[in-house]
């Protein structure tokens, strides 16, 4: 009887919801149940915020030879608490000419529509806030008030620099959504449902020890790829973060907000990164699954977590990597490799389902996807005329 | 009054807000905003009536209103493009000063 | 297309778009993120497109020349450190050479060798520097920019043994150099030269070979050969146009004629060549290090005829120069045999590499300006002087 | 009637309103985002998940912005349009256009308040919400609307053309 | 193909990442305040007056020759000679500064005062944590201020000490072989 305990373990803060709930009236359970689930939501992300600044400092530091931050608390873990302080207490500085009323509706409106993503996430075995019927869909929608928000920072602020990062936000954001939509498509095809909860439950059996998930299928992976590139140009992180480059428009449209209220859209622009990676993780990574069947009984909430985590240190990891793009490029990539490279793995996606089981619609899969990705991503570089080269000397 | 009479007077009202708008205002994007409007009630009253009409099952209305967003995306793409095409020449959005055939 | 056609044109088109409500002017600078110091450019955008570009600056003026020319010959030297305060070596040596022609001082045998060296370390943790700093420009979150100063860490540590600082070594003087180098400092000397091209691989294996740093590098900032010599346009810069002109060779100043070292030269002159220009000219620079190293002989490391305090140059004049790692760098002085310099002017690369700028940026997108200013490598200090 | 419908209601038509009398552009169109949003939450309201979710992700995400970015890109004729202060003849334009908005919605109101159909029964009416599972839409979509869906298609295709062909930079002619 | 150098790129940063935690060489932060590297011998910051035995005012090798307040090239030094004299080292009667100020917020360290110095009497310091929030009370260093004395000179630069003082005992010996006949002669007179 070693399965009961964990499972117990498994559906540990699902229990305890029950449990809480009981106690109230059954008129009120559902908003009392609701209400669980979003305050959990409300501490749990943020707090995941404050440690991701610190992991990705200590990260970045690491890959370029320094310690990071490591004066606050033990090995600079209260650091978050620090940098909340400082931003508390700074001063709030508005342009004299800045739209007010926009100008501070804006961070509010970024941070609320981030959070707003988070319930339709499966973070563990019945552990979504709400089951939605159209959970993607609904993920995309919330996810495209940010733009708007973007706009509002952007243009409220009155500055050249914020209309520039803010024109750049949206181009961007709408350019990549393209992609993002289209690769989470093939996954919305395989499994036939919009809805998040039921797309991971998909991908929970297992063939041997390996697991049904989607990324370990050639149009899969692919797709996954895809996905995370355009996440990472929807969460304006390098290489994609031309909407806040530092070395161009300074900070981009949040140039002239101060205090809490740039907190804030650090904050909003961290929770969108969780997310999308939740969403990614969902759709492609099977959610909260095990990778090993033998590895079932660690609760699936912490599979979860585990993966976000891993994709977290996957994004900084590049952060700590990569230039930035420009935006004509960026562009570029969006329209001429990422929009085909999706719109194959749609197709792939298809061929997958209706070849026989075998060896054969490996090949097929994978050759449907491998030639164009190498043609276009020559057509890419060779076009531009980009590639190494060599040098004369004079003696 | 019926939900449905309170829905269908919401719309009445959306449709001539829009309306009210699409005459008077000058800005050719502020006429096509109220058209958006006009079109956004019309949409409310198709979801009001597959709602509360017969044969909800058939899902008439809501389809109706799922192209109708689809139309209503492409036409505002369109409108804006032309408003900013003729901006290029006239440097003017004031629907009144494009009174001109010639470009 | 030359730059003055490239405005007009640029100039035409903005006429007939009616300036008021489309094009952008910003101020990029003095305190702009990317501006190396305090240098402005005002440029005016046509949505993201450069199509004007002016360059200010001043900011950081001193007064060098001025304070020069009122100091005696000695006391202008720790001025001179603090032109381009990362080359701090070369800027002496350009000025000691300049003394030397003046006043005829011959140069012991053993400081020029340490001359050479100490110089071709400047080149190393110069380059390594500038190719953070481009880096940085483009967005790769300061991870080139630290390796190379963990280099540059080590290279300053053996500066700081030898002169007593770091930066503002204030080291060469007419006739020679301050102090002599021990033998554990040669040795020092020696492992940094031969670890230096491991680090030179693992700096090209970051970045040489990467998509996005080729894309936003290769054909930006073109700058014509022709353009490139008659705008003045010297070291790194001049020879990724493909213009053979390096004064190690040219004036074979010093003792350069004593080593072998290969020019590296480019072709298209835009950023990725200035880049890779200066990756191939430090391995070049190793092979001079590990010649001198192995050939340093003992001896006087000054003159011993020269009198540091109170020299009176007889009335003359004479322009030294040297290949700094931003390129011709000059000094011109005038003598009317008092213990000060009549005139005395410098001839700074940064700043007239840095005048072809807006030839550069015209027609190309914002985020390519702050590229081709970080290619362009600038100190402000000398720029500004 | 709820009270999540009135407020609703409330936030759509305040929104309306706003967008249509707001001076500064940019503000007219926030003012429509949110009158967009409440229709969005509207639907929701009325048990249209679906529709509720595209019109947010088309309206707001698309449209919206797509609004924006047009204001932006002609800016010089809002700063003209602000400096253009003869207001002969505006007025009686005003008026005219509230007038026939107003009448329309008379016309309208009173239509539906007299409508015999209408005024039936509540009983009569469906009182739960109908079932519109996605699978029901995406089955409706795929067999009965293939056709207007095809069709649909073609004219985003076109649409979307025409729309850069139209914003298409024109190339200076060659002389 | 698309994606190679990225990923190479990649290799390298995590290479680096995990290096960091192994390799000592790579990891070069020195945590200051807590840790500190040993400075160069050679190291300068800022100048002081060496005097010779237990007093400062006697022992002050400074002659106040106003060499060094010439040659300082931003003209950081002010020295007001003395009236009176006082022997110096070797014995002879000297000037000495009655006052000497360096303004060290003006102070370049260039070390050209040093060169300068015909008495081996000013020197570099290593100290250079020397903020304050006194501006000028603070940063200008007086007479009394700048003096140290020869055994905290040996302590911080001892080879360059250890020539100085061989310099200077050989000017000793010199002066004293010729005052021995002279002394001699006294002697015998007396």
């Amino acid at each position: 009887m070693t399965q009961a305990p964990v499972q117990q373990l498994d559906q540990i803060f699902v229990m305890l919801k029950h449990w809480l709930v009981g106690y109230v009236p059954a008129a009120a359970q559902p908003v009392v149940s609701s209400l669980l689930s979003v305050v959990a939501i409300l501490a749990l992300f943020p707090a995941l915020f404050a440690f991701t600044t610190v992991l990705e400092r200590k990260g970045l530091g690491r890959m370029q030879n320094r310690y990071g931050p490591n004066r606050v608390g033990p090995f600079g873990l209260l650091q978050p608490l620090a940098d909340g302080i400082k931003s508390l207490t700074k001063e709030d500085v508005v342009p004299r000419t800045a739209d007010k009323a926009v100008h501070f509706m804006a961070p509010l409106l970024l941070v609320a529509a981030s959070f707003l993503a988070y319930a339709v996430l499966p973070v563990g075995r019945n552990m979504a806030a709400v089951n939605l019927d159209a959970g993607v869909l609904y993920f995309f929608a919330v996810g495209a008030v940010a733009e708007l928000a973007v706009f509002m920072a952007g243009w409220s602020s009155h500055n050249k620099y914020s209309l520039l990062g803010a024109m750049r936000a949206i181009a961007q954001m709408i350019s990549y959504e393209v992609p993002l939509i289209l690769s989470s498509l093939a996954v919305i095809m395989a499994a036939g449902s919009l809805s998040t909860v039921e797309i991971a439950g998909r991908q929970a059996g297992y063939s041997g020890i390996w697991p049904h998930w989607y990324v370990l299928t050639p149009w899969g992976l692919a797709g996954f790829l895809l996905f995370m590139i355009a996440a990472t140009a929807e969460t304006n992180r390098s290489p994609f973060d031309l909407p806040e480059g530092e070395s161009e428009i300074i900070a981009g449209y949040y140039t002239e907000y101060s205090g809490f209220k740039f907190a804030l859209f650090f904050l909003g622009e961290y929770l969108g990164m969780f997310a999308i990676s939740g969403l990614g993780i969902t759709l492609f990574l099977g959610g909260w699954s095990a990778p090993f069947s033998f590895l079932t009984w660690i609760p699936s909430w912490i599979w979860f977590f585990a993966k976000l985590l891993a994709l977290i240190a996957v994004f900084i990891w590049m952060r700590g990597t990569l230039p930035r793009l420009r935006m004509d490029q960026l562009m570029n990539f969006a329209w001429k490799f990422m929009l085909p490279m999706a719109l194959l793995v749609m197709v792939s996606a298809g061929v997958w389902r209706f070849l026989p089981h075998g060896v054969l619609r490996w090949i097929v899969c994978f050759v449907m996807i491998a030639v164009p990705y190498v043609l276009l991503g020559r057509g890419l570089l060779q076009g531009k005329k980009i590639g190494k080269r060599t040098y004369r000397f004079a003696e | 009054m019926t939900p449905l009479t309170g829905c269908l007077l919401v719309s009445s009202l959306l449709f001539a807000i829009g309306l009210g708008g699409a005459l008077t205002r000058r800005s050719a994007i502020l006429v096509l905003i109220g058209i958006e409007l006009m079109l956004n009630a019309a949409n409310l009253n198709f979801i009001a009536f597959w709602r509360y009409g017969p044969h909800s099952e058939a899902l008439t209305g809501m389809l109706f209103v799922i192209f109708s967003i689809a139309v209503a995306a492409a036409e505002a793409a369109v409108g804006l493009a032309l408003i900013i095409a003729i901006y290029r020449h006239t440097k003017t959005t004031d629907v009144q000063e494009m009174d001109e055939l010639r470009g | 297309m030359s730059a003055m056609v490239t405005r007009v044109v640029l100039e035409e088109e903005e006429s007939a778009r009616g300036v008021e409500g489309e094009l952008l002017e910003i101020s990029m600078g003095p305190h702009h993120p990317s501006t190396h110091g305090v240098f402005r450019m005002d440029v005016r955008l046509d949505g993201e497109r450069v199509t004007r570009l002016k360059p200010v600056f001043g900011y950081l003026h001193r007064n060098h020349e001025k304070i020069a020319e009122k100091a005696s010959y000695l006391a202008a030297i720790p001025y001179t450190d603090r032109l381009d305060y990362l080359c701090s070596m070369t800027n002496n040596w350009g000025y000691a050479l300049a003394v030397e022609k003046l006043a005829g001082i011959p140069v012991p045998e053993r400081a020029e060798y340490i001359r050479v060296i100490t110089a071709e370390l400047t080149r190393l943790q110069n380059h390594a520097s500038l190719i953070g700093f481009l880096l940085q420009d483009m967005g790769a979150s300061g991870t080139p920019l630290m390796y190379a100063f963990r280099e540059r860490e080590k290279i300053l540590d053996l500066f700081e043994s030898l002169t007593g600082a770091r930066m503002m070594c204030n080291y060469m003087r007419f006739g020679g150099v301050r102090v002599d180098c021990s033998s554990e400092w040669l040795e020092a000397a020696q492992n940094i030269a031969s670890s230096f091209p491991q680090f030179l691989d693992e700096y090209e294996q970051l970045l040489t070979g990467n998509e996005i740093l080729m894309a936003r590098t290769q054909g930006v900032g073109a700058l014509s050969a022709e353009l490139a010599v008659n705008a003045g346009i010297t070291g790194p810069m001049l020879r990724a146009s493909g213009v053979n002109y390096d004064l190690r060779k040219v004036d074979r100043y010093g003792i350069y004629d004593r080593f072998t070292f290969r020019v590296p030269l480019g072709d298209h002159g835009d950023v990725y060549d200035r880049y890779m220009i200066r990756l191939l000219e430090m391995r070049e620079s190793v092979k001079i290090l590990e010649q001198a190293l192995a050939a340093i002989p003992e001896g006087p490391i000054i003159d011993p005829k020269t009198r540091l305090r109170g020299l009176r140059p007889k009335a003359g004049e004479a322009y030294g120069r040297i290949e700094g790692p931003k390129g011709e760098l000059g000094f011109f002085l005038i003598s009317d045999g008092s213990t000060n310099p009549y005139r005395y002017k410098v001839r700074p690369p940064s700043m007239i590499n840095l005048t072809v700028l807006e030839d550069m940026c015209l027609g190309r997108n914002v985020a390519d300006v702050v590229v081709i200013l970080g290619s362009v490598d600038i100190v402000m200090g000398e720029v500004d002087r | 009637m709820s009270l999540s419908f009135l407020i609703l209601a409330l936030l759509t038509l305040g929104g309306a309103v706003a967008a249509m009398t707001l001076h500064r552009l940019v503000h007219c169109v926030l003012a429509l985002t949110v009158a967009l949003a409440g229709l969005a939450g509207l639907y929701l309201n009325l048990g249209a998940q679906f529709v509720g979710l595209a019109q947010i992700l088309v309206y707001v995400g698309a449209v919206a912005i797509l609004i924006v970015f047009a204001v932006l890109l002609t800016r010089g004729a809002e700063i003209a349009s602000q400096m253009d202060s003869s207001r002969q003849g505006r007025f009686s334009a005003l008026a005219g256009g509230v007038a026939t908005a107003a009448a329309v919605f008379a016309v309208l109101a009173w239509v539906v308040l007299h409508s015999p159909t209408l005024s039936a029964p509540a009983a009569t009416m469906t009182q739960v919400a109908p079932q519109a599972a996605m699978q029901q839409i995406g089955d409706a979509l795929m067999r009965r609307y293939v056709l207007p869906l095809e069709v649909m298609g073609l004219m985003l295709t076109a649409a979307l053309i025409g729309a850069v062909i139209l914003a298409l930079e024109e190339k200076p002619e060659a002389q | 193909m698309l994606g190679e150098g990225i990923v190479k790129g990649l290799a390298e940063t995590a290479r680096n990442f995990l290096g960091s935690f192994v390799d000592e060489e790579r990891l070069t932060t020195v945590e200051y305040p807590e840790e500190r590297l040993p400075q160069a011998e050679a190291a300068r910051n800022f100048p002081f007056l060496i005097y010779d035995g237990d007093d400062a005012e006697k022992g002050l090798r400074c002659v106040a020759c106003q060499i060094c307040e010439k040659e300082c090239p931003p003209r950081c030094i002010h020295i007001e000679k003395s009236k009176d004299k006082k022997p110096d080292y070797v014995g002879k009667q000297q000037f000495y500064p009655a006052v000497f100020d360096i303004d060290v917020s003006v102070c370049m360290s260039c070390q050209i005062c040093v060169e300068v110095c015909p008495f081996e009497a000013i020197r570099m310091d290593t100290q250079f944590e020397l903020s304050t929030d006194d501006r000028f009370g603070g940063l200008l260093w007086t007479k009394a201020e700048l003096a140290k004395t020869n055994e905290y000179y040996h302590s911080i630069h001892p080879t360059e000490a250890g020539e100085t003082d061989a310099r200077l005992d050989e000017e000793k010996a010199k002066v004293a072989a010729k005052a021995k006949p002279a002394e001699a002669e006294m002697q015998a007179k007396a």
